[in-house]
């Protein structure tokens, strides 16, 4: 199997041990991810808010790579990349002056987009391309009797629920049921907001937020909690001292990416996970599953 | 054709047209178009010296055909039909052309709507003279009525009739009578017991002679048509024969399968596989549950409720009877199922405890129910704090988007149902707006407010289990925003209520569509019309009456149960009926005998006939929808009133001008 | 002098008058088919024979327009005249015959409803003799050479007609008397017209009320196709070709495209009976407006499928609509052509 | 009114949905343009394509067909038939180089007044926008004179 493969520029940041684990993975699993040349920022959610049609044509040049490299899908990583992608993808079809625009701006720099690139989440290239069973079947370090609390963040399956249920979602939960792990399926905060950016604007608002879901995954006795989505990690992570500081609170949860512990479990080198790139220290995790 | 003698008619409606149109305009225009010989102007042409006129000029100038341009046909076609008849001349050689809904309220510009007045006008004079008189259709009327549906709608009906000396068959899905308001203890807003004043009304339809119960009955085929229907109903197999079981309910207690989640207490109790639903049941008569029992299910037992039972009443040999039934009259009461809030996720419904649907609260609070009356939690402990979270499934553009139109009162009444039992626990109402619309209702809000329940005026956002605090740790949250305080809110509550909106039952359109009606975009059963016809359906001589057509309380559930009663009477007491004539007729002469409208007539009206080698239609079957008339290559079938070249002629006057 | 042309006649070679009626037929815009369908009569020709001088029949005896021009007006007592007014030419001829002859039949699908050659009203002339004379992939003209409807020549100045976008029938350029349709009429129709017009000419019977369709039933041609019919309700279009069709059940009903239900009886189904879908050559029912938009209006209604979107879905499948339903009958039909 | 184009549009009813989704336009007294003339049928199953040929060819600029929505249907289903029409209708509309647009299909329910005047209203601008149809003066046949189409008008006439 192979794909290409958007990064995304949190991955050169803030996330570069999501964007290793993500690789290391799905090597793993032999699925070959191949990086998007001269790829772009996706512009996030919040230029859209800022200038609409610019935001479409910046996130559209990346499909328009993919489309010149013969591709008719990509696999995304990060959520807020495969939400604004996918509204690309959705307003390119849906919207004849978008596509104009779009393709005339395209078109300054000698690219084309036709808008039939379909964007992947990586999620949902594991459970419905890899399957859950060729996954299982791969798992060299069982997760048993670890408490995972799968978080999905609020882009998930928000709001297109292209591939999971919009409310509910429940592919993070069978996946690591797949890698044996002892999934809280009844983490009610799964796709509760983490405050997203607020973090860097109202601060206190976004620490509210991850002080709640910090206190669910320790009312529910989580030993680790995974994430699918950059920001959402490094709130729920590198945060914590913060939480603790303005909560009088002592968190000290394992926050991981979920292609991090899902690397453990079959057999990746933990550096190449870049586990070592944590803040909170995984060392609790990686004595719990057995070798 | 050329003879005839048209009478043009412009009414001013006072200043609704005249203030838009100008009548006199349309009216010399008018006097001038083939065939009219007069064209008057009136102010009021629906008033009695306004249908004199007509009267007169049929007489005193020989008309042959008259055309009122006024208001909408559905108003006054049949005033002005009426009074041509009594002028002498066919009621169906009388059109309306409508130039005031159509044309002069809706048009901005005098000029513009006087133009289009003509056009309308135009359109229906160019028909005129291809009018053919038409008599209506007389068929013989069965003067026995069914009843679908037990629940109070469906008893009222049936008592209501049988009081009549009609005789009623009441089928009923289940194996008792009842329907949702026997699961209910107090009704709103008066807090009468349910049981004391449904019960009565139970087993009086149990008694009456003139109602022959088909309890565990469905209804499988409707032939037939109003006056005349052909009723299939199947009587489920209940392995009780029901002229020996007595209802002492040994059976029950002999059964050895005890663990059947009780569908009459939602679940939350059990009961066993010989059953009596509740002790109220009309007919009281012992049920087998087939996919339970054990014999039933192909396993060993040792039967020992046939060893219990004393008239040696069960009988694992039944079978499925299906019965034929004929009526003259059909009333549906097949009432509603509350809407289930499992894919409303946010509230956790079936995911945490104590967070219970509306009717589960309905049966708690039951004093027959499974706690005996008792407001417990899971836990058996009464709650200390409880949260009725309103519009679940209701006024959302995800699930059904009406108002349920009960539960903000069915709320309240759970509102003091708790604080009756439990005056020290804190109830709090989450709701969008509070629609307290009936008799004695916004009293009962007013009272509820005095008994110290806290309103709180927002939709709940989620329910969860993470407490964040001391306080709230143990308890269910539930998020809502406050919108008239502008905060949001967090709310440690033990109890979680769901008011849940009413739901069209699942298998409402199939069954509107073995009787030959449908369903609305809501998916509650269709009236004919909503202000004028609202218990009645598109198929004559079928009515409908309660929570099937709409949510509605009992008081209306009553009304409209003795409105639709009235209706069947109205048709089943009269040896027949008169149908409206403007169906289809298939010549023989020129049917070809393809078959093709056989299988497209939505009513079963069209048969083949082997020996004419030829499509009939069976004319008090017709509704004269006139798909035939389209989809036949050759013609033949017609529409009486809408001929093809009536319509023709239509887009010919309308293209006049 | 023209009366002196219909009196030679009129008196015969040996200068006695003759007592048989005038018999005319004229081929307009067609195939030709008609003329040969003639022959289908067989013996019954020497009934025509002893009851008819043929006055003009340009493919069976040599007459010219000139001497029709001679002839008295009302001088020819019956005409059939085949093939749709397609050019200036037929439209003449047609005025021509319509003055000289007492009964003028519309004979054939081409001269009833425009027929075949009224599928170009989808186009026009100026597209039809481009893809004649340059598309068409077998034409090499690179120099682009198209007929001329006058051309000079050492001998003088040569003539065509003039070639009109818009096929019509007989009936809307002249009055017609009585109609045949069919592509061909079927010999038994042709019979049945010239023994009630002989008849009546002879004083023996009245002649039928103007306008009628002569010798065919008013039904539709399922009325004469043997096939069992059913309750119709078809999933989806298939072709002969795709499929073997029961050979004793409704072609409809197996979702094969037949004009049946909106097609006059009068041919005996013969198309059906040997496993060929009703192609629509004997036009519209009696009572029936436009053949195509019937039919159309017929085989949608019994697309059969759970939803309407689906239904719309497979009813568009069907790829040329006006072809199929209009195959005989857009010269005839209520919007006659295509937007110009 | 001014000097631009006022089309002429028919528009078939059917009488359960959208005749009183027209008149409860009426009673709530919206207003829309007053070009399209409302003819009633029982059921829009009821409207054969050649009524909208008919329409189109005696001077209708646009056909508008409307009934009840799927489902809701008086008669069950004859709006399945419609449904089924329409696309082939529209395909040889378009063969015979109509614009599409020109006939229109639209779910009017007896409660949708407001939906009825805006159908009427964006009808009558997409018409007016395309322009006039004259179907009528294209094709109408005269048997005095030679050719039927506008273009084969200047052929001289035949002598007599």
């Amino acid at each position: 199997m192979k794909y290409l493969y958007y990064p995304g520029c949190s991955a050169e940041a803030t996330g570069k041990a999501y964007d290793m684990s993500s690789r290391a993975m799905m090597q793993k699993l032999g699925v070959e991810l191949v990086e998007l040349d001269d790829w772009n920022c996706c512009g996030a959610t919040s230029y859209f808010s800022v200038r609409e049609l610019d935001s479409f044509a910046i996130a559209a040049r990346n499909l328009a790579i993919a489309q010149e490299m013969g591709d008719d899908e990509v696999c995304v990583i990060c959520n807020a990349c495969y939400t604004t992608l996918s509204k690309t993808n959705r307003y390119m079809k849906e919207d004849p002056h978008v596509f104009e625009a779009v393709n005339g701006a395209l078109g300054a720099v000698g690219r084309s987009y036709d808008g039939n690139v379909r964007v992947r989440h990586v999620m949902d290239i594991l459970v419905n391309d890899v399957g859950l069973d060729a996954i299982a079947q791969k798992v060299t370090r069982r997760l048993t009797g670890l408490r995972v609390a799968p978080y999905y963040g609020c882009q998930f399956s928000r709001p297109m629920g292209t591939f999971d249920d919009v409310q509910l979602p429940t592919t993070m939960d069978r996946f690591f049921e797949a890698l044996g792990a002892d999934v809280i399926s009844e983490f009610d905060a799964k796709t509760d907001c983490c405050g997203g950016m607020m973090m860097l604007t109202r601060e206190d608002a976004a620490l509210r937020l991850c002080h709640e879901l910090l206190v669910a995954a320790r009312q529910y006795k989580a030993d680790v909690m995974v994430a699918a989505c950059p920001l959402c990690e490094m709130n729920l992570e590198g945060y914590q001292p913060r939480v603790n500081k303005a909560y009088g609170t002592d968190f000290n949860i394992p926050v991981m990416y979920f292609t991090q512990l899902a690397g453990l479990a079959l057999g990746a080198d933990p550096k190449q996970l870049g586990i070592d790139k944590q803040v909170v220290s995984c060392a609790p995790v990686l004595s719990a599953i057995p070798a | 054709m050329a003879e005839e003698k048209i009478a043009v008619y412009i009414c001013h409606c006072g200043t609704n047209i005249a203030g838009k149109v100008d009548v006199e305009e349309v009216t010399r225009w008018a006097a001038e178009q083939p065939n009219v010989a007069i064209a008057r102007e009136y102010k009021y042409m629906c008033s009695d010296p306004g249908q004199d006129l007509i009267k007169q000029d049929i007489k005193e100038h020989g008309i042959t055909r008259a055309v009122v341009a006024a208001c909408s046909p559905t108003m006054h076609e049949p005033t002005f039909r009426k009074a041509a008849g009594d002028g002498g001349l066919n009621p169906f050689l009388l059109q309306m052309a409508n130039i005031r809904e159509h044309c002069s309220w809706v048009t901005i510009d005098g000029d513009a709507a006087t133009e289009k007045a003509k056009r309308i006008l135009g359109a229906q004079i160019h028909r005129l003279p291809l009018n053919v008189p038409l008599e209506p259709i007389e068929v013989p009327v069965n003067p026995n009525v069914m009843v679908v549906g037990g629940g109070i709608a469906g008893i009222e009906a049936a008592l209501k009739l049988a009081a009549t000396g009609k005789k009623v068959y009441l089928v009923e899905r289940d194996s008792s009578i009842g329907g949702h308001m026997a699961m209910f203890d107090k009704t709103f807003p008066t807090l009468d017991c349910a049981a004391c004043i449904l019960t009565p009304k139970m087993s009086a339809a149990g008694k009456e002679p003139n109602i022959e119960m088909l309890a565990y009955s469905e209804v499988t085929q409707v032939d037939g048509y109003v006056g005349n229907f052909k009723v299939k109903v199947k009587k489920k197999a209940r392995y009780v024969d029901v002229d020996k079981c007595t209802g002492c309910a040994l059976c029950t207690e002999a059964c050895v399968v005890r663990k059947v989640p009780n569908e009459f207490d939602q679940g939350l109790s059990k009961r066993a596989a010989a059953y009596i639903p509740f002790p109220q049941a009309v007919p009281l008569k012992a049920t087998i549950d087939p996919t339970r029992c054990l014999t039933l299910t192909g396993k060993k037992c040792k039967q020992p409720c046939v060893t219990a039972c004393g008239p040696e009443a069960i009988d694992f040999d039944q079978k499925d009877e299906e019965i034929e039934v004929e009526v003259g009259a059909i009333i549906m009461a097949t009432g509603f199922q509350l809407w289930d809030p499992t894919p409303e996720t946010r509230y956790s419904y079936g995911h945490l405890d104590n967070v219970i649907s509306s009717l589960e609260f309905e049966r708690i609070s039951n004093a027959s129910g499974p706690t005996g009356g008792h407001i417990v939690c899971k836990n058996g402990e009464p709650p200390k704090s409880v949260a009725i979270l309103h519009c679940v499934g209701s006024r959302d553009e995800n699930y059904q988007e009406f108002c349920s139109r009960v539960c903000c009162m069915y709320s309240l009444k759970f509102a003091h149902l708790i604080k009756e039992h439990l005056p020290e626990t804190e109830v709090y109402e989450c709701y969008i707006d509070m629609r307290t619309y009936g008799k004695g209702y916004e009293e009962f809000y007013k009272r509820l407010m005095n008994e110290g329940v806290h309103f709180i005026r927002g939709r709940a956002a989620e329910v969860s289990d993470v407490g964040l605090s001391e306080t709230e740790q143990g308890h269910l949250i539930v998020k809502v925003e406050d919108t008239l305080l502008g905060i949001t809110r967090r709310l440690p509550v033990d109890m979680v209520v769901l008011s849940s909106g009413l739901a069209p039952r699942d298998d409402a359109k199939a069954t509107s569509q073995i009787f030959g009606f449908g369903c609305s975009a809501n998916g509650f059963y269709l009236e004919r019309h909503p202000k004028l016809e609202p218990v009645s359906t598109i198929t004559d001589g079928i009515f409908i009456a309660g929570c099937c057509q709409y949510p509605k309380d009992i008081p209306d559930t009553v009304a409209q149960a003795g409105a639709a009663a009235a209706g069947a009477l109205a048709l089943v007491d009269n040896p027949t009926v008169k149908v409206e004539p403007t169906i289809s007729y298939i010549d023989p002469e020129k049917c070809s005998g393809c078959h093709i409208c056989v299988g497209l007539c939505p009513h079963a009206a069209i048969q083949y006939n082997a020996e004419k080698d030829a499509a009939e239609v069976i004319e008090a079957a017709c509704k004269g929808c006139g798909v035939c008339v389209a989809a036949c290559g050759s013609g033949v079938p017609q529409q009486r009133g809408y001929l093809d070249e009536q319509i023709f002629a239509e887009i010919e006057g309308a293209l006049v001008i | 002098m023209n009366s002196s042309r219909s009196e030679a006649i009129e008196r015969g070679a040996e200068g006695a008058p003759l007592t048989k009626f005038k018999f005319a037929m004229y081929w307009a815009g067609s195939c030709g088919g008609c003329e040969i369908a003639v022959l289908e009569i067989k013996e019954k020709i020497l009934e025509v024979d002893a009851n008819y001088d043929v006055v003009f029949w340009p493919v069976a005896a040599d007459f010219k327009y000139k001497d029709v021009e001679g002839y008295d007006d009302g001088f020819i007592d019956v005409c059939l005249f085949n093939g749709c007014i397609r050019n200036s030419e037929n439209e003449y001829v047609a005025n021509l015959l319509r003055k000289k002859s007492k009964v003028l039949v519309a004979f054939g699908a081409c001269a009833t409803m425009g027929g075949i050659p009224g599928l170009i009203n989808e186009s026009t002339a100026a597209e039809l003799k481009e893809l004649v004379y340059t598309k068409n992939p077998s034409i090499d003209n690179p120099e682009g050479i198209y007929p001329q409807e006058k051309l000079e020549v050492p001998e003088g100045e040569l003539e065509l007609p003039h070639l009109y976008d818009t096929v019509k029938t007989l009936a809307q350029t002249v009055d017609v008397d009585y109609f045949m349709p069919g592509c061909p009429p079927e010999a038994h129709q042709i019979g049945a017209v010239l023994d009630v017009v002989t008849a009546a000419l002879k004083g023996e019977a009245e002649l039928p009320p103007k306008g009628a369709f002569v010798g065919v039933a008013p039904k539709s041609c399922c009325d004469e196709c043997k096939r069992v019919k059913e309750e119709k309700k078809i999933g989806g279009f298939r072709r002969i070709w795709e499929f073997l069709p029961d050979p004793e059940k409704c072609l409809l009903e197996q979702g094969v495209v037949c004009m049946g239900p909106a097609t006059r009886a009068g041919c005996g189904a013969r198309c059906t009976t040997v496993g060929m879908a009703c192609r629509g050559c004997y036009g519209a029912p009696e009572g029936v407006v436009d053949q195509g938009a019937k039919m159309l209006s017929t085989l949608a209604s019994i697309v059969d499928a759970p939803t309407p979107e689906e239904i719309a879905e497979i009813a568009a499948t069907l790829p040329d609509p006006v072809g199929t339903f209009y195959r005989f009958g857009l010269a005839d039909s209520l919007l006659r052509r295509a937007k110009v | 009114m001014s000097d631009q184009f006022e089309p002429r549009l028919i528009g078939f009813l059917c009488r359960w949905c959208s005749y009183n989704g027209a008149d409860l336009a009426g009673t709530s007294r919206m207003k829309y343009p007053p070009n399209l003339v409302p003819i009633k049928t029982n059921c829009s199953g009821r409207v054969d394509p050649t009524h909208i040929f008919k329409a189109l060819a005696e001077g209708a600029d646009g056909v508008l067909i409307a009934g009840c929505h799927p489902g809701d249907c008086h008669y069950i289903n004859g709006n399945y038939r419609t449904a089924g029409r329409f696309p082939l209708m529209h395909k040889m509309l378009e063969q015979l180089g109509l614009e599409p647009g020109r006939v229109r299909l639209e779910w009017v329910s007896a409660a949708e007044g407001d939906k009825f005047a805006r159908v009427v209203t964006e009808f009558t601008e997409e018409i007016r926008a395309l322009g006039p149809l004259g179907w009528k003066t294209q094709t109408d046949v005269d048997p005095a004179k030679p050719g039927t189409a506008a273009s084969d008008r200047v052929e001289e006439a035949v002598p007599a």
